[in-house]
């Protein structure tokens, strides 16, 4: 596929309207009701109760479970921090200068926690079907991640077959977040299979839960800025060296493999570990035929939230230390709390050339988007 | 030259509240905390998020101002930008979390029924 | 105190063996008979039983609780990974041109998982009193932790007040594999009063443990080169999270703090993941009058394991990215399976006065050593 | 010029061990595998550990060489570095962990009942 940002003479003359950005990460908000008309019975039954629940913020009962126990103090953010149509989305999106995007869930970041195997099918095979209906059908620029419920990786395979020659979606979205075994067991194959023979790429994003307890028991923190500091580094380091320990990227290699939403300052962290623990215990990984790091390299990673170091070089050191920036793919995350405007990245002291892969270019090439 | 603009009535902004004017290409928020007038920016110079579009509230102190306890404090006087929640003492213009950023702050002047602000 | 390591003409004329070298972190293997002759009455008679016992590397039933289910394949290191005596130490020491070294347990690194909190302190008090006769009275170039059972900070604050004015310890050891709660919890309060008090810092070390779980479940692994990829810096990330998020560098200032065995790749990863969180959730930490990099950026760290990316280049990157020049303490984690050679760290594109820091320097400031 | 060194007796270094001995200021590892004779410095690559003091087994391999399968492979060929870990296939003198590390191996040649190894 040719790349579809081409080169233009004068790239230090960028700006974020003229630059094509892709923002790898956005989230709609899922609605009961209208999923209800996409599922089997019974499920639609239990998607219209839910429907009547009074939702709060990535907390619906009966569809995202999660326990909060947050002091209410009075102030903190005003915004309105879920979007509901495919309008919605593309003006929001327009405000922030972004031209494509991909769109992942809200309630449904959750998935993995959802008890009942054939609820959590039923879930995510309405809401792919919903999706590709009410918004990436409705709005050609937003691009569907099909959601998988990791309790049944036979039934997501036959959803990912289903969905196979649409172009609308773009990934297999592994939702993380108390997934249990990790991605790398041999119970997710059929997963994979699917995916690798639908030639999309898998994405995993967690999202914060306190209970039940993966990969770590986040009670263990006193507040939110702890618990929100590891829920989502920790859920992907885990998952990513489960994807390793067991061979993933090896046995299939044409798999393309993303993380979102967990920022990029780990990753060096992640490949010089595994290198170092590779050196002694090769023999646990006889499958591997290169150094762990060779097999992360080739890794797609969101940039949200991206780090705000005092020194902003430090960004592009910390790009420098795990090829990010022919592998970073910038991602806001809006409407979320902690979305990242795209200009803070924009205006990183990255070549012209960087700065357009990570806006645009690298998220192009790994969902294989068009112009 | 500094410029007196007039940007809106006593009436419109009783104490308690505030509201963004626009005086040429610049938003600002002209806040009433107790009757004592304060303008800043409406743009948070964090992300430039539109800081003034945000709640206003107390917040947590706990450092050398409450005796090292944690406390309510400066109830009414704190704006938190509804992009990422930074917090502002639009008072002093101190950003709670990094003291090293500073809002701009607008002199204001009320002249009769009329809230002034000076560029 | 004046820095013990004099500026030379010619420091680029460094070697391994004229520099001095101080090691923050090797390992002593503990004699449960002889800690019996310093345990009170009942424990000496458990710590004689345990002596009975034929041991297992670091897994000693009785005394270090563990799990352990590897398939048992021929070969591997054939190296003895255990030190018996203060004179197998200080050989072992010179062979690794090694001047000056602090000396951690082996057993007792899984203290903080004894089930019985009275005999975690029988322990804890009994090694400390034998750890003293006979290791750092038999030599004084190697210096003690003092280590404590979290199961009983006031009993733990009692021995660190006990042995506050001997001059063969030099920090006191806080276990951190499987402690709950977390050491920023205000149940240790006793145990940072006591070490403020006698001007000892504080050093966390973990140890690779599969039961009980912490900082979350490492069964979820297949492969130890997973579990021991984040056993040692989840926690060292988790405990410095909980050390923060109540404050504890702002009730002590003066109090030093330094981790252990977790490498440093991960360190720039907290600061900037800290940082970020903060802009958002400063109210949860009212207490912290900076951001939370600015205090972390004045603990101390063992460089052991210490990273070895591709380009060795990598690594000088990562320190820049946390002043790491200037807290970082060379350790070699001998005689362990994974210790580091000072040969490696010494080797690292550092300038000559970094290099001089990191192999002495900075553990000579944070211990209080004297040349 | 390269030159033969008289380093065993065959007779000191049966079938399935090695011995190191000392040519000059050099040490090297001398291992009698099935009767094949290898000849390799003490010295490991990745951080200069006595390679040759390691154990020999075999290891595990699952790769195109074993039909990607999990197998035991090499019994007998593999030396693992006492230091780290890090095991090499002395026949080959490759690295498992990092196919671009490489042992130096010298020739080797036995004359009736001396070992002789050419440097």
């Amino acid at each position: 596929m040719a790349p579809i940002v081409q080169e233009q003479q004068s790239p230090e003359q960028d700006t974020l309207e003229s630059l094509f950005v892709v923002d790898a990460d956005v989230h709609i908000h899922e609605d009961p009701a209208g999923m209800a008309d996409y599922a089997p019975s019974p499920w639609d039954v239990a998607l219209r109760e839910i429907a009547k629940v009074p939702e709060r913020y990535l907390d619906l009962p009966g569809m995202s479970p999660r326990a909060e126990y947050r002091v209410p103090w009075p102030g903190g953010s005003n915004r309105k921090q879920t979007v509901d149509s495919a309008s919605e989305m593309r003006s929001g999106l327009n405000d922030l200068n972004v031209d494509r995007a991909v769109l992942f869930p809200d309630h449904l970041l959750a998935l993995a926690m959802v008890r009942d195997p054939r609820f959590a099918v039923a879930l995510a095979q309405s809401y792919n079907a919903w999706l590709r209906d009410h918004w990436l059908l409705a709005e050609p620029t937003l691009k569907g991640s099909l959601v998988i419920a990791p309790q049944d990786p036979v039934a997501s395979a036959e959803d990912i077959r289903r969905h196979a020659g649409e172009p609308e979606f773009v990934c297999v979205y592994l939702p993380a977040s108390g997934v249990r075994p990790l991605y790398g067991h041999h119970v997710y194959e059929p997963v994979y299979e699917a995916a690798a023979e639908a030639g999309l790429p898998v994405v995993m994003h967690s999202v914060e839960a306190v209970y039940p307890t993966f990969p770590f028991q986040l009670e263990v923190f006193q507040t939110s800025l702890a618990q929100h500091a590891v829920a989502h580094p920790f859920s992907m380091m885990a998952n990513m060296i489960s994807l390793l320990e067991t061979g993933v990227p090896v046995r299939y290699p044409d798999l393309g493999i993303g993380i979102m939403e967990a920022g990029i300052s780990w990753v060096p962290f992640m490949l010089n570990r595994l290198d170092k623990e590779y050196t002694e215990r090769r023999r646990e990984v006889p499958f591997l035929q290169e150094r762990p790091s060779h097999y992360i390299k080739r890794w797609y990673f969101g940039t949200q939230p991206i780090e705000e170091p005092e020194n902003r070089g430090d960004i592009v050191k910390l790009f420098e230390l795990f090829d990010g920036a022919e592998r970073s793919m910038f991602a806001s995350d809006w409407p979320h709390h902690d979305f990242d405007h795209p200009q803070y990245v924009f205006g990183l002291p990255f070549s012209p050339s960087d700065r357009r892969a990570i806006m645009g270019g690298n998220a192009a090439r790994f969902f294989r988007l068009e112009a | 030259m500094p410029r007196e603009y007039v940007v809106a009535r006593t009436s419109e902004i009783p104490e308690g509240s505030h509201r963004i004017v626009r005086v040429g290409r610049r938003e600002i928020g002209v806040f009433n905390m107790g009757g004592v007038w304060h303008a800043i920016p409406n743009l948070c110079p964090h992300q430039r998020g539109p800081l003034c579009e945000g709640a206003i509230s107390g917040t947590l102190g706990y450092g050398p101002d409450t005796d090292w306890k944690l406390d309510w404090v400066h109830e009414g006087e704190i704006v938190t930008c509804p992009w990422h929640a930074l917090e502002w003492h639009v008072p002093s213009g101190r950003c709670l979390a990094f003291p090293d950023m500073r809002l701009r702050k607008f002199p204001t002047r009320v002249d009769g029924a009329e809230v002034r602000v000076i560029l």
